[in-house]
């Protein structure tokens, strides 16, 4: 159960998009608050990773308003937003190829919020955080030679040391394996334990429900429900949209 | 109909399949289901030649596909209906479904199976000669099944034909995938959507990072305590 | 970090084995051919700031090569000091790259690099009407010409280009660049402003280039005002910089030379044929080394690792 | 400037035009399909020049005749040069792919050149037809046959091309490989000899263009670079891979070309370019390109 | 490990390009050859000129070789001329590096021009700092000559010599017949304002009145807006300097838009025979300044037509006699000067007063060469000196018929 101060850290108000004619989100509207971890759930096309890119930056909505720590964020470009603290993950992840594990989460760590100014001197903090989430054994390793799960991984590093104070993950999950889930949930939990707050879009049932505070459902551009993590995967909407009938 | 041995395939120095084993009988629906970047896709892909293993093998009415380019396949009675469509979004529907019959097989019986089409999505025909890029979510997907169906397929491969569906639309694709397996067609289908998949399913085949873990009945399969665990949630239903 | 000060005494070697060619030999050939490489170098390392680490392809590097030949020429001629009339080339190029750089940066792909074609095109024919004379020396200048100074300029030059390439490509900022090359999207995700970067790319590209430009209108004795706008060099840029290795250090460096030696060598064995000639190995070298002439480079040293472990395999 | 003197040099523009948007349809064709850079492609026109020549220096064959015997003849010799030279760029990645194709295209035009200039000598070369000149008035405008035939001709060719492209199988199959080869492969296309044929045609196409300007103007080995270029600004001005855009774009150029050259005089090129660079700063997917998303 | 393999590669580049320029020998032995040396175009735009420049060498060196050489009086004996001719590919920075390679690696005595005024213009001064004396033909361009050069000579006309020639042409013609008006169309260049310029001033002088003038685009392919505009003022007499593919389209486009000037002069364009092949009988009537004409009757023209003949199958080129008259200068000097110092051999040339294939010639003290000006005309396929008149080979035809009455 996550701590429920009286200031959300984000509040997402009223937003639509759309594509051409084709409505992706339509009036959506929750709150974040402080150290929670909490997760949207919905069927593939429900407007998941739409919602992403809108509060990170990568779409404009056509209406709607995002705050984060107080202050109006929407439409701002992503890097800014970045530097704000909202770091992400891509659903597919999107790690710098050519370079080492060790110079891509030195772009984060260089660039995002309070980004460091001598590369050498924060080399400790990125090893530290390489092996926070498990490459510490693969900081030499180019991009491209990591396997699926590694490129997640790898993902998540860069995140983190872009030092956020929000995290986005869109589909950590996806790909493992039960036993690496397990890990994968230790991981977020203890990202959480570090006083980051979590907002996830995860598939796997399994690990939304044992890691999140609050959970919110969309189907088709609209909330369904919103609620603790028991409460919404039992409700009726929920099942038929996630489930089918 | 198509058996694929202990194949292994890789995306340049990244290892995505191993040892993955299956097989589709004649007239047979087999679901493939597993989480998102399981290898799903690839082995659809590597089936339909788009990708090559570099160690096993796939065998198509007992014969060897090897190095066979896609379009031999396509001639041999293999379709794709791949992931994201693959829609030719500047041509017509028309054109596209046209396309769908390259084959010489294909277009022997265009017209015929045109209506066929026409008669499985009647939205179809409205729209023939609207621009596909400019069609509808659903009218996409229906466009790109009836488009593998053009080429008189004898074996059907599905990447998600529920994505991007409304539930209610993914029941109306499901049963057309239905109505097409009773014509005689063979499906091979991989799906998130786990519940539909594994209700039309004669037999399903888990797989999870690369590795085929699980096979057995459709129907058996939704009872399945890991399959529960993993894709349908412990406490749900 | 071993590996930097290894580099550092490697580059610091070579600069100053450069550096005593014109005291071993007094065959102006030479001179001149080394001349002609640290040009190729200059062009293509700054070519390859924008283009390789940056991935911004463009097709316009003649414009700012141009305009730092030309600054420079009318300046030094005019009476300036030539150490200013230099710099103010490389600065004119700067302003011209500001300027043109926020229109031009919104392109993508292959729009950038024609668009780029365009605006250089459109540089060249302006200055080809706007001073449509030869741009010549005094008769004094040539009394006392010597190619020494200017086969020191370019040297030094080339120096502090593969210099700064080098502190680039360890720095932040290289970091940075990088990652707008190989991902826009996830660059941008992790704070990068990738128009910033490009923008600071071309703003360095264009300030050796024009650089480049001055220490040609130093050498050049005499050519038409236009010439140093001409589309071949971008071209020689490009292809050096491909030819050799995008995105790397040594690869423009590879590449230059390569261009520069074997063009010279197949001119004098066959006269007739040589274009044709150096077309063919030219082919030849992109069919059988798709990452450019490094790649021989990492192959030898394969070869030669794989001779010493050779025991245990096969 | 009176009003006669404006539209005859429209006119004449057009007709220039024309060439550039020939010139251009085929390197769009070769981008579109194969997303490979061919910059040799003004030396392929150069040598479509040459043939037309020898067939009518050695033969008397009417350029107009040999237009297409010419075409088929840098058709096969597109064939051979995708076979040995392109065909193993296929497999490579998009940014690779493109990168190889513009240096083995440099190397061609660096085979080609010296090959023109060996066989047919360094020599400017031009077809006069005994009729070169005669032509017609209207309104007191000129309208020479010759040209009027190559804008007639390349539009017949464009027209033709269109037809190809939209009404058969193979031209369908080559517009689906264009817009997604994955998917087109999966339609049972063989994607190899669909290139193949693509590269031949761009080559047929450029043939075709230096039919036409071996007889309205001059051919010489060198010409292939300028070519090149005026046809990659084309392709752009249309937006990639639309091959009626580019024809229609390089008749646009034309025009505003030579009616510029009026007013502006030498900076008649300029005022091209700047019509090219705002089109593409109010329009970056081109004139006739389709928005992606 | 890496780093070695890399000065590996470099280092084999570096060998290959040292060893592959030889070494220079210096004795003070008579050497075998005497090496001249030409950074010539044999491809790029202006390949066709270059290829008539390098065969007025090779066939002037052969005729030389053929009797043993030029004699040295320094060495008492006949030492056979030895050319170097490398190609700059049209490139003018190219051709700086060509012309040291000459000087250093093949250590020539004297340098023979290329082709074209934008090559000559880059080449120039690397004679001069070298101090080898220099001889070009193949370019107009008087101004390189106005720099005080000492090096370089040129046998070949000059931008006023045409200026003054055309206008004299022009003033030979009956007064009933008198042109009027003349247009302009030249490039922004220097050549080209150069005898844009005087053009101008030449018609105010002789009493033709202000021309139209026109500036023209580089790689032009659509004339009619120049035409078009020499059409409308009447202008009669034609003076332009397009290249010869541009010459060739010009004059297809002047016929088409039936533009009946009575006077077209053109410099550079008609040079080549192919002008002729090109444009058949539309080719005809066009006037030229080309600095020579195969008809000439000087003596050793009708040997070099033979031994062009040879080769090519065709009478001398214009540009192969100048670039012949310059090795038979060169020899001459040599010969004078009796060593071969680069110095004296150049003092030779300054002071050079002989019969050559294309007349007689002295140098005046800016090193262009005093050449009698002639003006060719096409006719009937052939290229016919018209002016002066006691070279003519053919009546100058005045005016040019009309389109519609050929």
């Amino acid at each position: 159960m996550g701590k429920q101060s009286k200031t959300p850290l984000l509040q997402v108000e009223k937003l639509v998009k759309s594509f051409g004619g084709l409505m992706a989100l339509f009036g959506v509207n929750f709150e974040i608050h402080p150290g929670e971890i909490f997760s949207v759930i919905g069927p593939n096309g429900s407007g998941k990773t739409t919602l992403f890119n809108i509060i990170t930056g990568f779409l404009k909505a056509n209406s709607g308003k995002v705050t984060f720590m107080g202050k109006d964020i929407t439409g701002l470009p992503p890097h800014q937003i970045c530097r704000q603290g909202i770091a992400r993950i891509f659903q597919l992840v999107k790690p710098f190829h050519q370079l080492t594990t060790l110079q891509n989460v030195m772009v984060g760590r260089a660039y995002g919020k309070d980004p460091a100014t001598n590369l050498r001197k924060s080399k400790e903090e990125v090893v530290e955080i390489l092996n926070f989430v498990g490459l510490g054994n693969k900081i030499e390793v180019v991009a491209s030679q990591l396997t699926m799960a590694e490129r997640k991984r790898l993902e998540l590093a860069r995140a983190l040391a872009a030092h956020p104070q929000l995290l986005l993950l869109d589909e950590l999950m996806a790909g493992l394996n039960s036993a690496e889930t397990e890990i994968a949930m230790e991981l977020v939990k203890k990202i959480r334990g570090s006083g980051i707050t979590v907002m996830m879009v995860e598939h796997i049932m399994k690990a939304v429900l044992g890691i999140s505070d609050r959970i919110m459902a969309l189907n088709i551009g609209e909330k369904i429900a919103e609620g603790l993590p028991k409460d919404v995967v039992k409700n009726q909407l929920v099942i038929e949209a996630y489930l089918g009938k | 109909m198509l058996e694929i041995e202990r194949i292994n395939v890789s995306y340049g120095d990244l290892q995505v399949l191993w040892d993955v084993f299956f097989e589709v009988k004649k007239e047979e629906i087999v679901a493939l289901i597993g989480p998102n970047s399981a290898g799903k896709t690839t082995t659809l892909k590597t089936v339909s030649g788009l990708l090559r293993p570099f160690a096993g093998e796939i065998r198509f009415e007992g014969l060897a596909m090897g190095n066979m380019p896609i379009h031999k396949r396509v001639e041999m009675g293999i379709s794709l209906v791949p992931e994201g469509r693959g829609l030719f979004p500047g041509m017509s529907t028309l054109e596209n479904l046209e396309l769908g019959a390259f084959t010489a097989k294909g277009r022997n019986c265009k017209e015929e199976t045109l209506e066929q089409v026409y008669q499985l999505f009647p939205i179809l025909k409205k729209r023939k000669k609207q621009a596909a890029g400019t069609l509808s979510g659903g009218e996409q997907q229906m466009l790109a099944i009836g488009r593998g169906l053009m080429s008189k397929p004898k074996l059907l491969l599905f990447d998600e034909p529920s994505w991007g569906l409304s539930p209610l639309l993914s029941k109306v694709i499901y049963e057309v995938i239905g109505e097409i397996n009773h014509s005689g067609v063979t499906i091979l289908l991989i799906e998130q959507n786990v519940r539909m998949a594994l209700q039309l399913a004669k037999r399903a085949y888990v797989i999870e990072n690369g590795r085929i873990v699980k096979h057995g009945d459709g129907r058996n399969m939704l009872n399945d305590q890991h399959i529960r665990e993993v894709y349908l949630g412990t406490e749900s239903v | 970090m071993s590996s930097h000060r290894k580099n550092i005494f490697l580059g610091l070697g070579i600069a100053i084995l450069l550096a005593l060619v014109p005291l071993l030999t007094k065959r102006n050939d030479i001179i001149n051919i080394m001349v002609l490489i640290f040009l190729y170098i200059c062009l293509a390392q700054s070519w390859n700031i924008l283009a390789g680490y940056t991935g911004q392809v463009s097709l316009g590097h003649a414009a700012f090569f141009g305009l730092g030949a030309i600054t420079t020429r009318i300046l030094w001629v005019g009476g300036y000091p030539f150490l200013m009339a230099f710099t103010t080339g490389g600065l004119v190029a700067v302003v011209f790259a500001l300027i043109v750089g926020h229109p031009a940066l919104r392109l993508r792909g292959i729009y950038f690099a024609i668009g780029t074609l365009g605006l250089a095109q459109i540089l060249k024919i302006t200055v080809g009407n706007i001073l449509p004379t030869v741009a010549d020396l005094p008769g004094d200048y040539i009394a006392t010409y010597n190619l020494i100074p200017r086969y020191y300029l370019f040297l030094i030059l080339a120096v502090i280009m593969v210099v700064v390439v080098y502190l680039v490509g360890h720095s932040k900022l290289g970091l940075g660049m990088v990652a707008v090359r190989e991902d826009e999207e996830a660059a941008e995700a992790s704070g990068v402003n990738p128009f910033r970067q490009k923008m600071i790319s071309l703003a360095i590209s264009s300030f050796f280039a024009g650089l480049a430009g001055g220490a040609f209108a130093f050498y050049q004795v005499s050519y038409y005002h236009d010439l140093p706008f001409s589309p071949t060099w971008t071209f020689d840029a490009l292809l050096i910089t491909f030819v050799g290795g995008v995105g790397t250090i040594v690869g423009p460096i590879i590449g230059a030379f390569f261009y520069a030696i074997f063009r010279e060598f197949f001119a004098r064995a066959f006269p007739e044929l040589h274009v044709f000639i150096f077309g063919t190995l030219f082919i030849l070298v992109v069919l059988l080394l798709p990452g450019g002439l490094v790649e021989a480079v990492s192959r030898i040293r394969r070869l030669i690792r794989a001779k010493k472990t050779d025991t245990g395999f096969s | 400037m009176n009003l006669q003197v404006s539209a005859q040099s429209l006119i004449f523009g057009i007709f220039v035009g024309g060439l550039y948007g020939l010139a251009a349809v085929g390197l769009s064709l070769v981008f579109g399909v194969m997303k490979m850079l061919n910059v040799a492609h003004g030396e392929l026109l150069m040598l479509g020049g040459y043939v037309t020549f020898w067939f009518f220096s050695l033969y008397h064959i009417d350029p107009f005749l040999s237009l297409l015997p010419s075409a088929f003849v840098l058709f096969l010799i597109g064939m051979g040069l995708y076979k040995g030279l392109f065909s193993p760029l296929a497999k490579l990645h998009e940014e690779v792919k493109i990168k190889n194709s513009l240096l083995i295209g440099f190397g061609l035009s660096l085979v080609f050149h010296n090959l023109a200039i060996r066989l047919w000598t360094a020599d400017e070369r031009s077809v006069s037809v005994f009729y070169s000149g005669w032509g017609f008035s209207l309104f007191g405008l000129r309208f020479p046959f010759i040209r009027l035939a190559g804008l007639v001709l390349a539009t017949i060719v464009i027209l033709a091309l269109q037809q190809f492209l939209t009404k058969t199988y193979f031209g369908k199959a080559i517009r689906a490989t264009t817009e997604n080869w994955e998917s087109a492969a999966l339609m049972g296309i063989n994607i190899e000899k669909t290139s193949m044929v693509s590269f031949a045609l761009g080559a047929a196409l450029a043939a075709m263009a230096g039919t036409i300007v071996s007889v309205g103007y001059a051919i010489h080995p060198a010409m292939g670079l300028e070519w090149t270029l005026k046809a990659l600004i084309v392709v752009v001005l249309a937006g990639l891979g639309n091959i009626g855009g580019a024809f229609v774009a390089g008749v646009l150029l034309g025009g505003v070309e030579s009616v510029s050259a009026l007013f502006v005089g030498p900076y008649m090129e300029v005022v091209g370019l700047v019509i090219f660079l705002l089109v593409l700063e109010l329009r970056p997917q081109g004139l006739f390109g389709k928005r992606s998303e | 490990m890496r780093k070695i393999s890399i000065i590996a590669v470099s280092g084999i580049f570096l060998i290959m390009g040292l060893s592959s320029l030889g070494l220079a020998a210096s004795t003070k032995e008579a050497p075998k050859t005497i090496k001249v040396g030409s950074s010539c175009s044999l491809t790029g735009p202006f390949g066709s000129g270059g290829a008539m420049c390098k065969a007025g060498y090779d066939i002037a060196i052969d005729d030389i070789n053929k009797k043993g050489g030029v004699f040295v009086k320094e060495f008492n004996k006949k030492i056979p001329l030895e050319l170097f001719l490398l190609d700059d590919e049209s490139n003018m920075t190219l051709t700086v590096s060509r012309m040291e390679t000459l000087y250093s690696t093949n250590d020539v005595v004297a340098y023979l021009g290329g082709f074209s005024s934008p090559i000559h213009a880059a080449q120039a001064p690397i004679a001069e700092k070298n101090k080898v004396p220099f001889l070009m033909v193949g370019t107009y361009l008087y101004s390189v000559h106005q720099k005080g050069y000492k090096y370089n000579f040129s046998p070949f006309p000059k931008s006023p010599d045409c200026a003054k020639a055309v206008f004299e042409l022009l003033d030979s013609i009956a007064a009933g017949q008198k042109p009027k008006k003349a247009a302009i169309f030249m490039e922004k260049a220097p050549v080209g304002m150069e005898l844009g310029d005087m053009w101008k001033s030449e018609s105010v002088k002789h009493g033709y009145g202000e021309p139209l003038y026109r500036d023209q685009p580089r790689e032009m392919k659509d004339f009619s807006p120049l035409i078009m505009a020499a059409k409308a003022e009447g202008a009669e007499i034609l003076l332009t300097g397009p290249t010869t593919p541009e010459g060739i389209t010009m004059t297809k486009q002047i016929k088409e838009l039936d533009y009946n000037p009575k006077f077209y002069f053109a410099y550079r364009a008609p040079d080549p025979i192919a002008w002729g092949q090109a444009l058949g009988k539309d080719g005809d009537y066009v006037v030229l300044g080309p600095g020579w004409n195969s008809g000439l009757k000087f003596p050793g023209v009708k040997e070099l037509n033979e031994s062009h003949m040879k080769k090519f199958n065709r009478p001398a080129d214009v540009m192969t006699g100048p670039a012949y008259a310059c090795i038979q200068v060169l020899a001459h000097a040599i010969e004078k000067a009796g060593t071969l110092d680069r110095a004296k051999i150049r003092d030779a040339i300054a002071s050079t007063n002989m019969m050559t294939v294309i007349g007689p010639l002295t140098f005046r003290p800016d090193g262009t060469g005093v050449v009698v000006y002639f003006c060719v005309q096409w006719q009937k396929g052939k290229q016919e000196v018209i002016f002066p008149k006691q070279y003519a080979t053919a009546p100058f035809i005045f005016p040019m018929p009309k389109w519609s009455e050929r």
